[in-house]
């Protein structure tokens, strides 16, 4: 029988024809953590009796979600870091060049068909690259720093196509959206997804990662693409053919396949407080919002930046909202300037932050109080993720949320 | 493993995500112990204050869903919640449980027959008994009890480089 | 006896001919800027507080939220709410995320010859247009909300009569600083501090303002400079028109007369934990940090970041230190952008953020921890003014907080 | 009589309550962290009736009226100081808090020594000694006399 795209790439690691269900060791390529975890993975690590990392060259480490400090004792992270680095001599640090799933593809850290983890749920973003990625607590991240090795139980794989093309303003993000409404928020709890068909081919890496990021929010473990010309593109590379092979075979044994026609698909919210909770646009239409944000390693990439902006051309924030911009790297940030990106976003009035997670991982970059309600391009609206549980947080893609930030209330874009 | 326990229950609904059992906000607290008295805070405040070592969370689907913070399950036990039973749990959150020596239960029925404040007996790897009424549970696939057994992944790796 | 320009700007606001310092005055105000630092307090105090809440005339009112922006808690978004909402329904100008009150004042509102309160000590930066402006409390404030007016006492006036040019790598902020060191953290209370001579028609607006917003260090009540071509040019690129120009009749009376000569003026920083607490930079070399500040109303205006760009261009920030860029608003921000000074921060590896009152107010994002060290060209180097208690803040011009930056210890930009 | 606590010169705004307390939404919330930087226990250990004596250029820095904002919440009676900054001054003023300049105080007293001060005389005692207050501006006086400035608004209305 054939293999879906996961059960090669763990196979190919483990060089064992791997089924769904068998509990195998994968050896690690990367492994990713991030400043809010780094004291604990640290403490962890020495708890257990290591030394030294299994191999200092395949751990990234990035400051991110707390930069810059927005607490005082936040600072606290980024010395226990700094000594971590020294003592153990890592040379992969992001002390500030932005939320760390988007640089451990941008920055060329996985490729395609790695095996990486992150003490991050959203770690399936490398399922943009053909990756196989997911996220661990830390202390299982302190037993791979250690060891190299982590056990996992090969998962089954759902297979989504969409076919067909997207209709103007009709982004990845209402795709992904619309397929967690379908699937719900545990609807594909410990397995794979699997992206095919030609609209997904149309898509930009950039494209693909919002989807890979998302996955999480059904529950999944991981989501994967087969790698293209793009993803080549991408990661600077030239394809293998056994990179060119990762995809799903004809007789691959899928626990589910869901399939969408690309024109049906419409622009979506993710209302209140469940990201499973999707409905039309066009049916929220009217609602008042008290602010806007655009970025989170979801949607803070370029091509999300140039949708926003072109959709607020000669217009302007709507008086007493607030449209909070947030790029999610700093190359993002020096390319949106350098094509005149930002600067159309300040025009129009946005409030364009550094780098880094701002207002998705509810620390500071915009923070809400009871009765406000916000229209966010990040991927989860959980009770109280921006603030307190009376905060109302509406999940959209960056064209619907620039309209909406020129409207002062939720529009169609 | 077999043990057996009882104690009492705290019910809670479907979803219950990372950002319900600890803020994001609470997580560069120093210690675990400083994060206790904010768990579940969105959405029961005083939730946490009223908790007793040795009590049980029951809950509906996908328990643990969202962040890949591990403090949720450690705050859970830190809080000597003895054990939680869901009718299923959110993968990672499952992983970090058991890591933490938190041991997790799967039970489609029960949910639907408790009410917060009864008593409920627990068999390891064997059945819930509630108002006289039995609860058959699965057994733990192997390499999660060798971890569970040695007290957590810590342990278990403590135990690897020759320090236990 | 003749009069000066303080005295003159309280005569002509109070509608009298002569006043002299001492004179207690009732006075018309001509603006009243509020910050989120206060207004949430005002606002409780009018809808609790009044027998009969009202607002003299809203044109006069300008609110800016700066200080925490963007919201870093829920209770500073409920303070925010709350004046956003009092804003929308009463009609009051209103600015959020636009950057530092200050700036805002003077790009968009400040004109020569008003007297303004703001709700925030550093408001005697209105002086670098020629207006009287000073910091009040919320309570104050309300009360020339409701009536328009207020009473004041007529400060004395320090004269400083600046000569020469500053030489080359040396700014106005070691001057101010200088002065400062050497008048002391109350070496002007109550009293104004007046500029003038031929030196200061060699000073960039962005010089000026820098000079006024720290006079409050000195305990001064006001700040001001006579309006000049320099500063009429930045009216008429702002669109504004003066007030009324006043300057210091030569048989005005001043409580004492410096007389500065700006080409002795040397780099300077000022240690923890008092802004009078100057040494030549020299003195500081070697010590080490762990965040940079360019930016604030006193040094984060274009000509600041200019000066920043130029010390680290080609080079990159040290690998532990975090340094923020922060532009005083969004005009500077896209002047900045437009000209690739940012880029050239970026490049180099610092944090460039919105326009906002930062870590200068140490309590949004860019506060130190514990034992940490900031040179900053912030407002204040107060005990735990930047964040934890137990931690260190030197001001400095922006030359020497870039550089600094680059080599992650106190250093001045000629030695890079 | 209250209890003496006693700073010295140039306290400023930011230790009588820091930047990140002050956007709390009542000063009532604010309260228990004033003098944070300076004495952690501050708060805790000041009684209603209890005094404050500084030295020179009390209340430096910014203009936040929180800064005796708190103090008057903790019940502090009034604050006396060789000097004090002038927005603070008129800050604490109109909101009815008493500032006295008394030039000697200061040298004569230790923390947590006792005195009373006779408003009305413009005097204190402590240590078996009495001490004469500088005298406030009529201006001054009246808004405190009033209970304030907004008291003294009222009233007008």
């Amino acid at each position: 029988m054939g293999h879906t795209i996961i059960e090669k790439i763990i196979g190919r690691n483990t060089g064992k024809d791997v089924k769904p269900g068998d509990i195998v060791t994968v050896n690690v390529d990367r492994v990713m953590i991030h400043d809010i975890f780094i004291p604990f993975v640290a403490d962890k690590f020495e708890e257990m009796g290591f030394t030294e990392l299994w191999d200092p060259d395949k751990v990234v480490l990035i400051y991110d979600h707390l930069v810059p400090a927005s607490q005082v004792d936040d600072t606290r992270h980024f010395r226990t870091g700094n000594a971590f680095v020294k003592k153990y001599g890592l040379k992969n640090i992001h002390r500030s060049d932005g939320i760390c799933h988007q640089l451990m593809t941008e920055a060329g850290y996985v490729k395609p068909g790695h095996i990486a983890f992150g003490t991050d749920s959203h770690t399936t973003t490398y399922g943009c690259v053909g990756a196989f990625s997911s996220g661990i607590g830390y202390t299982e991240m302190a037993s791979v720093l250690g060891t190299g090795q982590m056990w996992i139980k090969v998962p089954e794989t759902i297979k989504i196509t969409v076919n067909g093309k997207l209709p103007e303003h009709v982004t990845s993000k209402d795709v992904i959206l619309r397929l967690i409404g379908d699937l719900g928020a545990d609807g594909a709890t410990y397995q794979a997804l699997e992206f095919t068909g030609t609209a997904i081919e149309a898509m930009s890496v950039a494209s693909r990662m919002t989807i890979a990021n998302m996955a999480i929010e059904a529950g999944a473990k991981c989501a994967v693409f087969t790698p293209d010309e793009k993803t080549a593109d991408y990661c600077g590379i030239t394809l293998t053919d056994a990179e060119r092979s990762l995809k799903g075979d004809p007789d691959a044994g899928y626990v589910r396949e869901i399939c969408y026609e690309a024109s049906d698909l419409v622009p979506v919210m993710a209302c209140p407080s469940q990201v499973d909770n999707i409905r039309p646009v066009r049916e929220l239409v009217g609602v008042s919002i008290d602010q806007v944000f655009i970025g989170s390693c979801t949607n803070g990439r370029l091509e999300d930046l140039q949708c926003a902006a072109a959709i607020l051309k000669g217009k302007k924030v709507a008086p007493f909202v607030k449209l909070i911009v947030t790029p999610a790297s700093r190359k993002i940030y020096r390319e949106a300037m350098a094509d005149g990106t930002l600067a159309a976003l300040s025009e129009a009035g946005a409030i364009i932050t550094h780098p880094g997670c701002g207002l998705c991982c509810g620390r500071a970059g915009g923070i809400l109080t009871d009765g406000e309600r916000v229209v966010a391009t990040n991927n989860r609206n959980f009770l109280g993720r921006m603030g307190t549980s009376k905060v109302e947080i509406y999940l959209a893609s960056p064209a619907t949320a620039a309209a909406c930030a020129a409207a002062g209330k939720i529009v169609e874009p | 493993m077999s043990e057996t326990f009882s104690g009492k229950v705290w019910v809670l609904g479907d979803d219950i995500d990372t950002d319900i059992i600890i803020p994001t906000e609470y997580l560069a607290l120093k210690s675990v112990e400083d994060m206790k008295p904010y768990a579940f805070s969105p959405l029961r405040p005083d939730l946490a204050g009223q908790m007793n070592p040795g009590d049980i969370i029951v809950a509906g689907k996908n328990f643990g869903c969202g962040s890949s913070r591990e403090q949720a399950p450690e705050v859970i036990k830190a809080l000597g919640i003895r054990c939680v039973v869901a009718r299923s749990f959110a993968r990672i959150f499952f992983r970090n449980a058991i890591n933490n020596g938190l041991l997790l239960i799967e039970n489609a029925d029960l949910h639907d027959a408790v009410t917060e404040g009864d008593t409920v007996q627990v068999e390891v790897n064997r059945q819930i008994t509630h108002n006289g009424k039995s609860y058959p549970i699965a057994s733990l696939p192997a390499n999660l009890v060798e971890i569970l057994e040695a007290g957590g992944l810590v342990k278990a790796m403590r135990k690897r480089n020759g320090l236990d | 006896m003749g009069m000066t320009m303080a005295e003159k700007i309280i005569a002509c606001a109070a509608g009298v001919d002569t006043v002299h310092a001492g004179d207690i005055q009732t006075v018309t105000l001509d603006r009243l800027m509020s910050n989120d630092g206060t207004t949430h307090l005002t606002i409780d105090m009018y809808n609790n507080d009044l027998k009969h809440p009202r607002i003299q005339d809203v044109e006069k009112l300008v609110w800016i939220v700066d200080h925490n922006m963007p919201c870093d808690s829920p209770k500073t978004a409920g303070t925010h709410k709350k004046m956003r909402d009092f804003a929308r329904e009463h009609g009051i100008t209103f600015y959020e995320g636009e950057g530092v009150c200050h700036q805002i004042m003077l790009e968009k509102h400040v004109r020569p010859g008003e007297l303004i309160f703001g709700a925030d000590s550093h408001t005697c930066a209105y002086g670098a247009l020629g207006a009287f402006g000073t910091g009040v409390g919320c309570t104050d404030y309300l009360y020339a909300m409701v009536t328009g007016s207020s009473w004041l006492l007529a400060p004395e006036t320090i004269r400083f009569n600046l000569t020469g040019e500053l030489p080359q790598g040396v700014y106005a902020r070691d001057l101010i600083l200088t002065i400062i060191g050497r008048i002391g953290a109350n070496g002007a209370n109550y009293m104004a501090m007046e500029f003038a001579g031929e030196g200061l028609h060699s000073l960039t607006m962005s010089d000026r303002i820098s000079i006024c917003n720290l006079c409050v260090e000195a305990g001064a009540k006001t700040a001001l400079m006579e309006v000049d071509d320099v500063a009429m040019d930045y009216l008429k690129t702002h669109g504004r028109e003066p007030k009324a120009c006043f300057t210091s009749d030569p048989d005005a009376r001043f409580a004492a007369v410096y007389d500065i000569d700006l080409s002795e003026i040397r780099p300077v920083v000022a240690k923890p934990h008092f802004v009078d607490n100057v040494v030549p930079a020299r003195e500081c070399l070697g010590v080490k940090i762990d965040e940079a500040f360019l930016g604030s109303c006193n040094n984060g205006r274009i000509e600041d970041l200019r000066v920043g760009a130029a010390v680290i261009k080609g080079k990159k920030v040290a690998p532990e230190v975090r340094f923020l860029v922060v532009p005083a608003s969004r005009e500077v921000y896209q002047q900045a952008m437009a000209e690739g000074l940012l880029d050239t921060f970026m490049e180099a590896g610092a944090i460039v953020m919105n326009p906002n009152c930062s870590v200068c107010w140490g309590s949004c994002q860019g506060v130190i921890g514990e034992g940490e060290t900031l040179i900053s060209t912030g407002t204040r180097n107060f005990k735990g003014r930047s964040g934890h208690r137990d931690s260190f803040v030197y001001l400095a011009s922006s030359a020497t907080v870039t550089a600094s930056a680059v080599r992650g210890e106190i250093t001045t930009a000629d030695t890079l | 009589m209250g209890k003496i606590f006693r700073f010295h010169s140039d306290v400023d705004t930011d230790q009588i309550i820091a930047s990140q307390y002050i956007l709390f939404p009542t000063i009532d919330e604010m309260k228990t962290y004033a003098f944070e930087s300076l004495d952690p226990t501050f708060a805790s250990r000041v009684q209603p009736g209890d005094f404050i004596v500084a030295c020179e250029n009390f209340g430096c820095g910014s203009s936040r009226e929180q800064a005796p904002g708190v103090l008057k919440a903790l019940g502090v009676k009034a604050v006396i100081a060789k000097s004090f900054a002038r927005i603070f001054y008129r800050n604490a003023i109109n909101i009815g808090l008493p500032v006295i300049v008394c030039k000697e105080l200061y040298d004569q007293v230790a923390d947590q020594d006792h005195m009373e001060l006779l408003m009305q005389e413009g005097l204190i005692r402590a240590n078996g000694q009495t001490f004469t207050c500088t005298k406030l501006p009529d201006q001054m006086q009246r808004i405190l006399d009033q209970g304030g400035l907004i008291a003294s608004l009222n009233k007008e209305d």
